[in-house]
Protein backbone atom coordinates (compact mmCIF):
# COMPACT_ATOMS: atom_id res chain seq x y z
CA UNK A 1 0.00 0.00 0.00
CA UNK A 2 1.12 3.71 -0.38
CA UNK A 3 1.86 6.06 2.73
CA UNK A 4 2.62 9.13 2.55
CA UNK A 5 5.09 10.25 4.58
CA UNK A 6 5.67 14.30 5.95
CA UNK A 7 8.90 14.86 7.16
CA UNK A 8 9.99 18.04 10.10
CA UNK A 9 13.36 19.48 10.84
CA UNK A 10 16.65 17.43 10.55
CA UNK A 11 14.25 14.37 9.02
CA UNK A 12 13.86 16.96 5.79
CA UNK A 13 17.48 17.06 5.56
CA UNK A 14 17.43 13.27 5.39
CA UNK A 15 14.98 12.41 3.10
CA UNK A 16 16.13 15.69 1.57
CA UNK A 17 12.46 16.96 0.47
CA UNK A 18 9.09 18.00 2.95
CA UNK A 19 7.02 14.92 1.95
CA UNK A 20 8.12 11.28 0.27
CA UNK A 21 5.26 8.45 -0.92
CA UNK A 22 6.47 5.11 0.14
CA UNK A 23 5.14 1.62 -0.51
CA UNK A 24 5.21 -0.70 1.91
CA UNK A 25 3.10 -4.30 2.50
CA UNK A 26 -0.47 -4.33 3.42
CA UNK A 27 -1.27 -3.85 7.32
CA UNK A 28 2.24 -2.42 8.14
CA UNK A 29 2.79 -0.95 11.54
CA UNK A 30 4.58 2.21 12.41
CA UNK A 31 7.11 -0.22 13.64
CA UNK A 32 7.76 -1.84 9.89
CA UNK A 33 7.76 1.93 8.19
CA UNK A 34 10.52 3.02 10.73
CA UNK A 35 12.34 -0.17 10.02
CA UNK A 36 11.97 0.53 5.99
CA UNK A 37 12.94 4.08 6.79
CA UNK A 38 16.28 3.29 8.75
CA UNK A 39 17.37 1.02 5.77
CA UNK A 40 16.28 3.09 2.94
CA UNK A 41 17.73 6.18 4.77
CA UNK A 42 20.32 5.42 7.47
CA UNK A 43 21.21 8.40 8.93
CA UNK A 44 17.67 8.12 11.03
CA UNK A 45 19.75 5.83 13.08
CA UNK A 46 22.15 8.67 14.22
CA UNK A 47 19.08 10.37 15.77
CA UNK A 48 18.50 10.30 19.52
CA UNK A 49 15.05 9.30 19.22
CA UNK A 50 12.26 9.07 16.11
CA UNK A 51 8.76 8.99 16.70
CA UNK A 52 5.95 9.26 14.17
CA UNK A 53 2.70 10.81 14.26
CA UNK A 54 -0.89 10.31 12.37
CA UNK A 55 -3.98 12.65 12.98
CA UNK A 56 -1.73 14.77 15.10
CA UNK A 57 -1.13 12.50 17.75
CA UNK A 58 2.13 10.64 18.30
CA UNK A 59 1.41 6.62 17.77
CA UNK A 60 3.61 3.54 19.05
CA UNK A 61 5.28 1.15 16.96
CA UNK A 62 1.91 -0.90 17.38
CA UNK A 63 -0.49 1.54 15.52
CA UNK A 64 -1.55 -0.10 12.24
CA UNK A 65 -1.38 1.77 9.16
CA UNK A 66 -4.06 2.18 6.47
CA UNK A 67 -3.49 2.61 2.61
CA UNK A 68 -2.60 6.01 1.77
CA UNK A 69 -2.38 7.38 5.36
CA UNK A 70 0.27 10.21 6.16
CA UNK A 71 2.52 9.48 8.40
CA UNK A 72 4.73 12.45 10.04
CA UNK A 73 8.14 11.96 11.29
CA UNK A 74 8.93 13.79 14.18
CA UNK A 75 12.42 13.73 14.73
CA UNK A 76 14.17 14.83 18.22
CA UNK A 77 12.11 18.37 19.18
CA UNK A 78 13.61 21.28 20.36
CA UNK A 79 11.20 23.66 20.77
CA UNK A 80 11.43 26.23 23.94
CA UNK B 1 -4.77 14.58 3.36
CA UNK B 2 -2.02 16.56 4.33
CA UNK B 3 -3.15 19.11 6.81
CA UNK B 4 -2.91 22.99 5.17
CA UNK B 5 -0.87 24.64 7.52
CA UNK B 6 -2.82 28.33 8.83
CA UNK B 7 0.40 31.00 9.55
CA UNK B 8 -0.63 31.29 12.72
CA UNK B 9 -2.48 28.47 14.80
CA UNK B 10 -4.06 28.62 17.91
CA UNK B 11 -6.06 27.54 20.61
CA UNK B 12 -8.29 29.74 22.92
CA UNK B 13 -10.58 29.25 26.53
CA UNK B 14 -11.42 30.93 28.91
CA UNK B 15 -8.42 30.10 31.40
CA UNK B 16 -6.02 28.68 28.58
CA UNK B 17 -4.57 30.55 25.47
CA UNK B 18 -2.35 28.75 23.17
CA UNK B 19 -0.82 30.17 20.07
CA UNK B 20 2.12 29.44 17.44
CA UNK B 21 3.06 32.73 16.02
CA UNK B 22 5.22 34.10 13.50
CA UNK B 23 5.28 37.69 14.36
CA UNK B 24 6.78 39.00 17.91
CA UNK B 25 5.45 37.37 20.86
CA UNK B 26 4.51 40.38 23.55
CA UNK B 27 4.81 38.59 27.10
CA UNK B 28 3.03 41.70 28.62
CA UNK B 29 -0.12 40.60 26.68
CA UNK B 30 -0.14 37.39 27.76
CA UNK B 31 0.97 38.45 31.57
CA UNK B 32 -2.30 40.59 31.53
CA UNK B 33 -4.25 37.69 29.70
CA UNK B 34 -3.73 35.05 32.93
CA UNK B 35 -3.61 38.30 35.13
CA UNK B 36 -6.95 37.94 37.54
CA UNK B 37 -8.38 39.42 41.20
CA UNK B 38 -8.97 35.90 42.77
CA UNK B 39 -4.70 35.51 41.62
CA UNK B 40 -1.73 36.98 44.37
CA UNK B 41 0.67 35.25 41.79
CA UNK B 42 1.70 35.13 38.01
CA UNK B 43 4.88 33.11 36.91
CA UNK B 44 6.04 33.87 33.33
CA UNK B 45 8.81 32.19 31.72
CA UNK B 46 10.20 33.99 28.80
CA UNK B 47 12.79 32.06 26.62
CA UNK B 48 15.14 34.37 24.23
CA UNK B 49 17.88 33.03 21.82
CA UNK B 50 21.11 32.73 22.98
CA UNK B 51 24.13 34.02 21.50
CA UNK B 52 26.30 30.68 21.83
CA UNK B 53 26.23 27.02 22.61
CA UNK B 54 28.98 25.43 24.06
CA UNK B 55 31.10 28.34 23.33
CA UNK B 56 30.08 28.91 19.72
CA UNK B 57 28.66 31.92 18.27
CA UNK B 58 25.09 31.21 17.36
CA UNK B 59 23.73 33.54 14.56
CA UNK B 60 20.51 33.24 14.68
CA UNK B 61 17.68 30.51 15.39
CA UNK B 62 15.48 28.80 12.49
CA UNK B 63 12.18 27.70 14.61
CA UNK B 64 9.88 25.09 12.70
CA UNK B 65 6.83 23.59 14.11
CA UNK B 66 4.09 21.13 13.25
CA UNK B 67 1.85 23.56 13.99
CA UNK B 68 -1.96 21.86 14.67
CA UNK B 69 -0.15 18.65 16.41
CA UNK B 70 2.23 21.18 18.44
CA UNK B 71 -1.22 23.04 19.37
CA UNK B 72 -2.66 19.53 20.28
CA UNK B 73 0.69 18.80 22.63
CA UNK B 74 0.17 21.84 24.46
CA UNK B 75 -3.14 21.85 24.95
CA UNK B 76 -2.30 18.40 26.40
CA UNK B 77 0.17 20.22 28.96
CA UNK B 78 -2.18 22.72 29.85
CA UNK B 79 -4.94 20.56 30.85
CA UNK B 80 -2.58 18.63 32.61
CA UNK B 81 -1.09 21.78 34.39
CA UNK B 82 -4.71 22.36 35.38
CA UNK B 83 -4.98 18.93 36.59
CA UNK B 84 -1.90 18.88 39.05
CA UNK B 85 -1.94 22.27 40.15
CA UNK B 86 -4.35 25.25 41.27
CA UNK B 87 -4.09 26.95 38.60
CA UNK B 88 -6.36 29.62 37.17
CA UNK B 89 -4.92 30.74 33.34
CA UNK B 90 -1.97 29.63 31.61
CA UNK B 91 -1.44 31.10 28.35
CA UNK B 92 1.22 30.03 25.99
CA UNK B 93 2.99 31.48 22.80
CA UNK B 94 6.00 30.01 20.67
CA UNK B 95 7.48 31.84 17.63
CA UNK B 96 8.23 29.89 14.63
CA UNK B 97 10.38 31.01 11.87
CA UNK B 98 13.59 32.90 11.72
CA UNK B 99 14.82 34.75 15.01
CA UNK B 100 17.68 36.90 16.28
CA UNK B 101 19.66 36.90 19.32
CA UNK B 102 17.87 38.31 21.94
CA UNK B 103 14.35 37.52 20.78
CA UNK B 104 11.61 36.05 22.27
CA UNK B 105 11.27 32.35 21.31
CA UNK B 106 8.72 31.43 24.07
CA UNK B 107 6.88 32.81 27.06
CA UNK B 108 4.84 31.16 29.31
CA UNK B 109 2.48 32.60 32.06
CA UNK B 110 0.47 30.97 35.00
CA UNK B 111 -1.83 32.45 37.34
CA UNK B 112 -2.57 30.99 40.52
CA UNK B 113 -4.00 31.69 43.97
CA UNK B 114 -0.85 30.93 45.21
CA UNK B 115 2.53 31.34 43.98
CA UNK B 116 4.07 27.58 44.99
CA UNK B 117 2.09 25.92 42.26
CA UNK B 118 2.30 28.88 39.62
CA UNK B 119 6.50 28.57 40.22
CA UNK B 120 5.96 24.70 39.64
CA UNK B 121 3.76 24.82 36.99
CA UNK B 122 5.48 27.12 34.98
CA UNK B 123 8.85 24.90 34.94
CA UNK B 124 6.22 22.06 34.54
CA UNK B 125 4.87 23.59 30.93
CA UNK B 126 8.44 24.76 29.65
CA UNK B 127 10.32 21.94 30.63
CA UNK B 128 7.37 19.25 28.77
CA UNK B 129 7.34 21.61 26.19
CA UNK B 130 10.88 20.61 25.40
CA UNK B 131 10.40 17.22 25.45
CA UNK B 132 7.32 16.66 23.96
CA UNK B 133 5.69 19.36 21.48
CA UNK B 134 6.73 19.06 18.11
CA UNK B 135 8.80 22.33 17.23
CA UNK B 136 12.41 22.34 16.03
CA UNK B 137 15.22 24.71 15.57
CA UNK B 138 18.43 24.72 13.83
CA UNK B 139 21.02 27.34 15.00
CA UNK B 140 23.09 29.06 12.21
CA UNK B 141 26.73 29.73 12.95
CA UNK B 142 29.21 31.37 11.23
CA UNK B 143 30.41 28.19 9.48
CA UNK B 144 27.26 25.84 9.25
CA UNK B 145 23.76 24.92 10.79
CA UNK B 146 22.58 22.14 13.31
CA UNK B 147 19.61 20.82 14.46
CA UNK B 148 19.42 21.05 18.26
CA UNK B 149 19.03 18.19 20.01
CA UNK B 150 18.60 15.96 16.80
CA UNK B 151 22.21 13.81 17.68
CA UNK B 152 23.28 12.62 20.89
CA UNK C 1 19.38 61.10 63.11
CA UNK C 2 16.03 59.57 61.88
CA UNK C 3 17.11 59.11 58.33
CA UNK C 4 14.40 60.78 55.95
CA UNK C 5 12.94 58.84 53.02
CA UNK C 6 12.92 59.70 48.99
CA UNK C 7 9.67 58.80 47.21
CA UNK C 8 11.49 56.39 45.49
CA UNK C 9 13.93 54.20 46.94
CA UNK C 10 16.71 52.59 44.83
CA UNK C 11 19.87 50.37 44.48
CA UNK C 12 21.10 49.85 40.61
CA UNK C 13 24.04 48.07 39.66
CA UNK C 14 24.88 46.57 36.13
CA UNK C 15 23.51 43.16 37.25
CA UNK C 16 21.07 44.01 40.07
CA UNK C 17 18.56 47.01 39.81
CA UNK C 18 16.26 47.48 43.14
CA UNK C 19 13.41 49.59 43.54
CA UNK C 20 10.55 50.71 46.04
CA UNK C 21 8.05 52.86 44.12
CA UNK C 22 5.32 54.43 44.87
CA UNK C 23 3.94 54.99 40.92
CA UNK C 24 2.91 51.93 38.97
CA UNK C 25 5.28 49.09 38.38
CA UNK C 26 5.71 47.76 34.36
CA UNK C 27 6.78 44.06 34.42
CA UNK C 28 8.13 44.72 30.77
CA UNK C 29 10.63 46.76 32.01
CA UNK C 30 12.10 44.95 34.64
CA UNK C 31 12.22 41.92 31.90
CA UNK C 32 13.83 43.65 29.62
CA UNK C 33 16.48 45.05 32.19
CA UNK C 34 17.05 41.55 32.48
CA UNK C 35 17.49 40.24 29.03
CA UNK C 36 20.67 39.66 28.12
CA UNK C 37 21.79 37.82 24.99
CA UNK C 38 24.06 35.38 26.95
CA UNK C 39 21.19 33.94 29.01
CA UNK C 40 18.25 31.53 26.97
CA UNK C 41 16.10 32.39 30.52
CA UNK C 42 14.12 34.77 31.93
CA UNK C 43 11.50 34.19 34.83
CA UNK C 44 9.56 36.79 36.18
CA UNK C 45 6.88 36.55 39.41
CA UNK C 46 4.28 39.22 39.55
CA UNK C 47 2.62 39.70 42.87
CA UNK C 48 -1.19 41.34 42.35
CA UNK C 49 -3.64 42.00 45.14
CA UNK C 50 -6.34 39.38 45.56
CA UNK C 51 -9.65 40.00 46.04
CA UNK C 52 -10.33 38.27 48.83
CA UNK C 53 -8.50 36.28 51.96
CA UNK C 54 -10.09 33.47 53.32
CA UNK C 55 -13.30 34.63 51.21
CA UNK C 56 -13.24 37.81 52.99
CA UNK C 57 -14.02 40.54 50.24
CA UNK C 58 -10.64 42.73 50.22
CA UNK C 59 -11.46 46.47 49.24
CA UNK C 60 -7.54 47.40 48.22
CA UNK C 61 -4.06 46.83 50.04
CA UNK C 62 -2.27 49.80 51.87
CA UNK C 63 1.73 48.74 51.48
CA UNK C 64 4.22 50.40 54.16
CA UNK C 65 8.04 50.10 53.48
CA UNK C 66 11.04 51.33 55.72
CA UNK C 67 12.58 51.74 52.05
CA UNK C 68 16.51 52.20 53.14
CA UNK C 69 16.22 48.90 54.93
CA UNK C 70 14.04 47.09 52.32
CA UNK C 71 16.52 48.49 50.04
CA UNK C 72 19.42 46.96 51.87
CA UNK C 73 17.58 43.62 52.62
CA UNK C 74 16.62 42.77 49.07
CA UNK C 75 20.20 44.18 48.12
CA UNK C 76 21.54 40.78 50.07
CA UNK C 77 18.62 38.76 48.31
CA UNK C 78 19.82 39.58 45.69
CA UNK C 79 23.70 38.69 46.22
CA UNK C 80 22.79 35.51 47.74
CA UNK C 81 21.04 34.60 44.94
CA UNK C 82 24.44 35.28 42.92
CA UNK C 83 26.33 33.01 45.35
CA UNK C 84 23.71 29.92 44.49
CA UNK C 85 23.05 30.19 41.53
CA UNK C 86 23.94 31.10 37.64
CA UNK C 87 22.09 34.10 37.29
CA UNK C 88 23.25 37.09 35.32
CA UNK C 89 20.84 39.77 36.32
CA UNK C 90 17.98 40.52 38.79
CA UNK C 91 15.61 43.28 39.34
CA UNK C 92 13.25 43.82 41.94
CA UNK C 93 10.31 46.39 42.01
CA UNK C 94 8.46 46.38 45.58
CA UNK C 95 5.58 49.41 45.35
CA UNK C 96 4.22 51.19 48.40
CA UNK C 97 0.72 53.50 48.81
CA UNK C 98 -2.51 52.57 48.46
CA UNK C 99 -3.59 49.36 45.79
CA UNK C 100 -6.39 48.76 44.26
CA UNK C 101 -7.24 45.08 43.48
CA UNK C 102 -5.33 43.50 40.37
CA UNK C 103 -2.87 46.17 40.48
CA UNK C 104 0.81 44.78 40.92
CA UNK C 105 2.80 44.65 44.16
CA UNK C 106 5.96 43.04 43.57
CA UNK C 107 7.82 42.03 40.33
CA UNK C 108 10.76 39.96 40.42
CA UNK C 109 12.48 39.41 36.83
CA UNK C 110 15.40 37.19 36.82
CA UNK C 111 17.93 35.85 34.15
CA UNK C 112 20.32 32.79 34.14
CA UNK C 113 21.90 30.84 31.31
CA UNK C 114 19.64 27.68 32.15
CA UNK C 115 16.36 28.01 33.13
CA UNK C 116 16.11 25.71 36.08
CA UNK C 117 18.00 28.38 38.01
CA UNK C 118 16.01 31.24 37.18
CA UNK C 119 13.14 29.44 38.92
CA UNK C 120 14.84 28.72 41.50
CA UNK C 121 16.30 31.56 42.07
CA UNK C 122 12.63 33.89 41.62
CA UNK C 123 11.34 31.51 43.88
CA UNK C 124 14.04 32.08 46.63
CA UNK C 125 13.50 35.89 46.20
CA UNK C 126 10.06 36.26 46.61
CA UNK C 127 9.85 33.49 49.65
CA UNK C 128 12.97 35.39 51.17
CA UNK C 129 11.18 38.89 50.60
CA UNK C 130 8.16 37.68 52.29
CA UNK C 131 10.35 36.75 55.54
CA UNK C 132 12.95 39.61 55.78
CA UNK C 133 12.27 42.30 54.22
CA UNK C 134 10.41 45.24 55.99
CA UNK C 135 7.59 45.61 53.91
CA UNK C 136 3.70 45.49 55.86
CA UNK C 137 0.37 45.66 54.11
CA UNK C 138 -2.68 46.28 55.67
CA UNK C 139 -6.35 44.40 54.20
CA UNK C 140 -9.21 47.16 53.63
CA UNK C 141 -12.31 45.30 54.30
CA UNK C 142 -15.90 46.67 54.14
CA UNK C 143 -15.66 46.66 57.73
CA UNK C 144 -12.34 47.03 58.97
CA UNK C 145 -8.89 46.77 58.33
CA UNK C 146 -5.84 43.77 59.72
CA UNK C 147 -2.37 43.82 58.82
CA UNK C 148 -1.67 40.83 56.93
CA UNK C 149 0.25 38.01 59.24
CA UNK C 150 0.86 40.43 62.37
CA UNK C 151 -1.13 37.80 64.73
CA UNK C 152 -1.25 34.03 64.49
CA UNK D 1 19.52 57.34 78.31
CA UNK D 2 17.17 58.28 75.82
CA UNK D 3 16.27 56.19 72.66
CA UNK D 4 13.93 56.79 69.85
CA UNK D 5 11.65 54.77 68.46
CA UNK D 6 10.29 54.67 65.08
CA UNK D 7 7.45 52.26 64.22
CA UNK D 8 6.00 50.70 61.32
CA UNK D 9 2.85 49.08 60.68
CA UNK D 10 0.98 47.49 63.34
CA UNK D 11 3.74 48.76 65.75
CA UNK D 12 2.75 52.33 64.84
CA UNK D 13 -1.22 51.64 65.87
CA UNK D 14 0.47 49.86 69.23
CA UNK D 15 2.52 52.84 69.88
CA UNK D 16 0.12 55.01 68.62
CA UNK D 17 2.20 57.34 66.79
CA UNK D 18 5.15 56.87 64.18
CA UNK D 19 8.08 58.08 66.92
CA UNK D 20 8.21 57.62 70.19
CA UNK D 21 11.01 58.58 72.93
CA UNK D 22 12.13 56.23 75.93
CA UNK D 23 14.16 56.62 78.94
CA UNK D 24 15.84 53.53 80.05
CA UNK D 25 18.61 52.68 81.85
CA UNK D 26 22.37 53.29 80.09
CA UNK D 27 23.96 50.47 78.69
CA UNK D 28 20.59 48.71 77.92
CA UNK D 29 19.99 46.01 75.37
CA UNK D 30 17.74 45.39 72.40
CA UNK D 31 16.27 42.60 74.67
CA UNK D 32 15.81 44.85 77.61
CA UNK D 33 13.98 47.91 75.16
CA UNK D 34 12.02 44.66 74.03
CA UNK D 35 11.29 43.93 77.89
CA UNK D 36 10.23 47.53 78.24
CA UNK D 37 8.26 47.91 75.26
CA UNK D 38 6.04 44.79 76.48
CA UNK D 39 5.41 46.14 79.80
CA UNK D 40 4.64 49.26 78.76
CA UNK D 41 2.44 48.05 75.31
CA UNK D 42 1.40 44.84 75.83
CA UNK D 43 -0.32 44.70 72.99
CA UNK D 44 2.88 43.86 71.31
CA UNK D 45 2.72 40.21 72.87
CA UNK D 46 0.06 39.38 70.65
CA UNK D 47 2.38 39.82 67.73
CA UNK D 48 3.77 36.88 65.70
CA UNK D 49 7.48 38.16 65.96
CA UNK D 50 8.72 41.12 67.26
CA UNK D 51 12.32 42.56 65.60
CA UNK D 52 14.72 45.39 66.36
CA UNK D 53 16.63 47.09 63.59
CA UNK D 54 19.63 50.15 64.18
CA UNK D 55 21.37 51.56 61.57
CA UNK D 56 19.00 50.01 58.79
CA UNK D 57 19.87 46.68 59.92
CA UNK D 58 18.33 43.94 62.24
CA UNK D 59 19.65 43.61 65.62
CA UNK D 60 19.85 41.09 68.14
CA UNK D 61 18.87 40.95 71.17
CA UNK D 62 22.63 41.49 73.01
CA UNK D 63 22.56 44.68 70.86
CA UNK D 64 24.12 47.11 73.53
CA UNK D 65 22.37 50.54 72.31
CA UNK D 66 23.96 53.97 72.81
CA UNK D 67 22.35 57.27 74.12
CA UNK D 68 20.08 59.02 71.53
CA UNK D 69 20.51 56.29 69.41
CA UNK D 70 16.97 55.57 66.84
CA UNK D 71 16.05 51.94 67.21
CA UNK D 72 13.26 50.90 64.61
CA UNK D 73 10.47 48.44 65.51
CA UNK D 74 9.81 45.51 63.05
CA UNK D 75 6.64 44.03 63.20
CA UNK D 76 6.00 41.00 61.00
CA UNK D 77 6.80 41.54 57.66
CA UNK D 78 4.24 41.05 54.86
CA UNK D 79 5.76 42.36 51.97
CA UNK D 80 4.95 40.64 48.18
Amino acid sequence: MNIEIVAFGIAKDIIDGKMLNISISDSASIGDLKKHLLEQFPAFKDLVSLSFAVDEEYQKDEYLLKENQTVVIVPPVSGG
Amino acid sequence: MFHQFQEDDFFMEDNIKIEILTKEINALELEQFVANPACGGIVTFTGTVRNSTKDKKVLRLDFEAYEPMAIKELKKIAETVFEKWAVRKIAIQHRVGSLEIGEIAVVIAVSCPHRKDAFAACEYTIDTLKQTVPIWKKEIFEDGEVWVSAHP
